[in-house]
């Protein structure tokens, strides 16, 4: 086995330039998120309007697959309808990455995903009332 | 002569390991399964399944027949009586059942001692047992780079500490502590003193009357038998005067109405149907280890400590720090290490090498399988700080080749990781 | 068809059995196991054996998964969720389990109602919950002929009473017990329902959420899985309020020197390492039943049982005694009796053939194996006037010709020691 | 397997026609004793003197094992000096039987001898005083 399967080029390059890292001044929503198996920590900030993302941010510790995933992530969702955000399946995260991992690392991965939805969430449901 | 390669033949698994060039180093965690295990246990299902104790039937006779002997067989493997012997699921059932009626028994307040290189199985029953009686629970420091002295728990204990419970070998670091001193000092203070041995009974030689203690424990799993089975063992007088831990079939001699009367010891603290096939395949185990002696495991297995820690020093790779006694004569087979860049790190996120990495990597580049995270020893992680280590553990089918590869992992990894 | 000589031929041990004439009666004590068990075993010593949760490595995976997959399976078989499916090592656990943490839970006095017919499994872990915490403990008669009714349990509950605790089928008498009203009118009075399943899982469809209970418990080595492994299923809502049982590895989510945060629901009650190959075995055994289903297991055992109760009549043995309902609608594969002289008997130690020597000729003469004892039921078995009875209780691999050995053996004991 | 081998010819004398069955009154020893798996009880009763077993009796209710072994026992120590008796082994009794027995049996046979060691036990600490 090669060691380029298993990473893939692009997680490393996330790995070592993490896009959007960072603290949002007064957010719309924040959290901080831990795995407690292996002491991840993700600690996620909203500017949200109109009912789409304006602005992501976070500042993680982990391992290279919680990093490089909650870059991917944040470009993607950057800008994005909240409601279209809420309908992505795990599934979706995990094929982003386009590498296949293993149930243990799979937590890792999805750290950042869950840590967003439930900012988003807590803000549907704030707002709906 | 001890020869770890010969003895892979006896271990099925080896065959994909072989297959697939995976060198297995997760010993602390869990062992593999010799055929003699799984043929005991295979035997068993095939000839003499069926329930134990009251059985005047044939193959009842056997099956209690099996399970009496296996209990001698395994009693006497750490020199304890077979009264003394109490089956149970794990090493951490074992230090429950002792934490919770242990407290009972004492039936007052009281201070309980441990250090912080314990594993959580020998903090939380206790923390639980002072949520539930009131006890007052004490955790010691510890350093990380020699045993434990009588001196160090002298210091710690008061007028009110009645249970001292200490591991005997560290699963984070690897320490072996000297507890034979520490047990005759406390037994002369008239306090009790449990040993946690799930890590030192699969990997030397142990005896329960040595190290004077009143309650040991340890695990099937770590020392080539099922999961699922495990034991405490104790002196005779302590397990008659502890009151039982769970109730029902097997463990009682008449139940009225409101209230019961306890089977004698082994059986008081035996309730339900036990683990009668991971009794027998433990006593295989047993028997397989005997045949190797421990004296050899444990030299063998120093040897590979002291050759990992001579590899270490000479490859001097910067970004790897370890942890633990240096002294391969107080080092069980446990290596416990950290990756890191040796300046600050212009990345945001710190500039250590997360362990589940390193973990995955070793997996993936050289078919390496060590362990990642805290290793249910947070205390000592915490102390170390860090969150987690990567840990290495060997076993008797372990060579210097096996460590040559790890080492090799760690290159390989540092290359990628720490550009 | 449900054919059980074509069953046999999945059972190693039935090898034995047919070349040594055994005719295995006693599987409410334990079952035999189908190769299938003891290939999914192997199969797990041979290429997966590791330690679970923790390992990000290969076989660490692959491990993980199994035994993930396990509680899926076993948590659909009775219709529960995985994360209310906690492992344990057999229904005594399960019972203790709930016993203590739900004791606890209440954190105050309390009533906890139990019936005449349970297994001490189901009494004595309340009498220890009563010792330790307070509570008070009731038990109601039951009837020896006929199920409970909600009827029964009404009139026994009072203002205090916040725990029922009920088996669903008597080890004993083979009675089934119709739950469904009694856990609906419980609901609705806010009293938790506990269901002691272990003699009804193995042997008819039960579903967790039809019973309307909090906790429900069960045994694998009584549904042809290993011993060593059982299931205790309940509700998450209680769970995750209900505190933990055993600390240790595993049910942590982070241990500090004082205190600990315990892991989500099912970890939470599942400290230290589990019975990996258990859950993989039991897994295997409930695929085997699913592709048998469990209703015509019902079926076929119904009409064992019909078969025995109608052979009795026919054959009129004086000696004979037999307990339990006589109609096969109400009533498992369980056949308590006993054996009397009619008259007075000249011998001045009483006129029973004692229970012992009808198991033991049994084996001898016929190869019958049946159990003899109080089957940890003593205060069910004193209510029948006895010290204890003779068991025959059936499972899938039986069949009528091995009743009509059991009555060639009753006939032949009447002969010899009833003269 | 023929019945006869199973429970010997001997045992059934014994278990129909128990030996020294009954009572002492005002013995020198008593006991009762049981087997909690099955129930079996055994009530015994000494007369001792000169160092000798002068007379027993016992009233048993239990299997054909434990029944006749009580018999056969008390016919072969009556009369015998106690400290030869203290002497035999548990095997000597077994073997008195006849009969292999499985260890779930054994309990049985042997009930009757664990009382008489008791009561001889006792016996002999209290004259030695
Ligand atoms: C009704 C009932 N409950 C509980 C148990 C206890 O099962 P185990 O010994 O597997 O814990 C049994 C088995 O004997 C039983 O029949
Ligand atoms: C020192 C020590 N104690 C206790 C345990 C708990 O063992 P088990 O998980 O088998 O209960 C372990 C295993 O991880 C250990 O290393």
């Amino acid at each position: 086995m090669s060691e380029d399967i298993i990473y893939s080029a692009i997680i490393d390059e996330h790995y070592e330039e993490p896009r959007n890292f960072g603290k949002i001044e007064n957010p719309d929503e924040n959290i901080m998120e831990t795995n407690p198996t292996c002491g991840d920590t993700i600690a996620m900030y909203l500017r949200l309007g109109d009912g789409k993302i304006k602005d992501i941010k976070y500042v993680a510790r982990g391992c290279l697959i919680s990093v490089a995933s909650a870059s991917i992530l944040s470009e993607r969702v950057s800008g994005k309808d909240i409601k279209e955000i809420l309908k992505m399946k795990k599934e979706d995260i995990l094929s982003y990455l386009g590498i296949d991992l293993g149930p243990a690392r799979e937590k890792c991965a999805l750290l950042s995903y869950d840590a967003l939805i439930k900012m988003l969430k807590k803000y549907e449901s704030e707002t709906n009332q | 002569m001890f020869d770890p390669v010969e003895i892979r033949k006896h271990f099925p698994i080896y065959e994909r390991f072989q297959r697939e060039n995976i060198v297995y180093l997760d010993n602390a965690a869990t062992t593999q399964k010799p055929k003699e295990v799984i043929d005991a246990i295979v035997n068993y299902y095939e000839n003499s399944n069926s329930n134990v104790h009251r059985g005047v039937y044939r193959i009842g006779e056997e099956a209690t027949d099996l399970y009496n002997k296996s209990r001698e067989n395994i009693a006497g493997f750490t020199g304890g009586k077979p009264e003394g012997t109490i089956f149970v699921r794990n090493a951490t059932e074992a230090l429950n059942l002792a934490a919770n009626s242990l407290t009972r028994m004492i039936g007052k307040k009281f201070e309980v001692l441990v250090s912080r290189m314990e594993h959580h199985s020998n903090i939380v029953p206790w923390q639980i047992a002072s949520d539930t009686f009131g006890i007052r629970l004490k955790m010691m420091e510890s350093n990380i780079d020699r045993p434990l002295s009588w001196g160090d728990i002298e210091r710690n204990i008061t007028k009110d500490t009645r249970i001292v419970s200490l591991t005997h070998v560290s699963n984070l670091l690897g320490t072996i502590n000297d507890l034979r001193e520490i047990g005759k000092n406390l037994h002369e203070r008239g306090i009790y003193f449990i040993v946690d041995a799930a890590q030192s009974v699969p990997h030397m030689p142990v005896n329960f009357r040595d190290l004077n203690c009143d309650l040991m424990a340890f695990s099937g799993h770590k020392m080539l038998g099922p999961s699922g089975i495990g034991v405490l063992q104790g002196t005779p007088e302590i397990l008659e005067d502890m009151p039982p831990y769970m109730g029902g079939g097997e463990m009682i001699k008449e139940v009225f109405e409101d209230h019961f009367i306890a089977a004698d010891i082994p059986e008081k603290f035996e309730a339900g149907t036990p683990n009668i096939e991971g009794a027998i395949g433990l006593s295989a185990a047993v028997n397989f280890l005997k045949n190797l002696r421990m004296e050899s495991i444990r030299q063998h297995e120093k040897d590979l400590i002291a050759y990992t820690l001579e590899k270490e020093d000479e490859l001097n790779i910067p970004s790897l720090i370890s942890y633990g006694p240096r002294d391969p004569e107080v080092r069980g087979g446990i290596y416990s290490f950290n990756m890191r860049k040796n300046v600050e790190s212009e990345r945001p996120f710190g500039n250590e090498v997360h362990p589940h990495d390193i973990s995955h990597l070793a997996d993936r580049i050289e078919g390496v399988e060590v362990r990642s995270g805290h290793h249910c020893a947070m205390p000592q992680t915490v102390s170390l700080g860090v969150y987690a280590t990567a840990r290495a553990s060997f076993y008797i089918y372990n060579t210097r080749e096996d460590v040559d590869h790890l080492f090799d992992a760690i290159e390989k990894i540092g290359k990628r990781m720490i550009k």
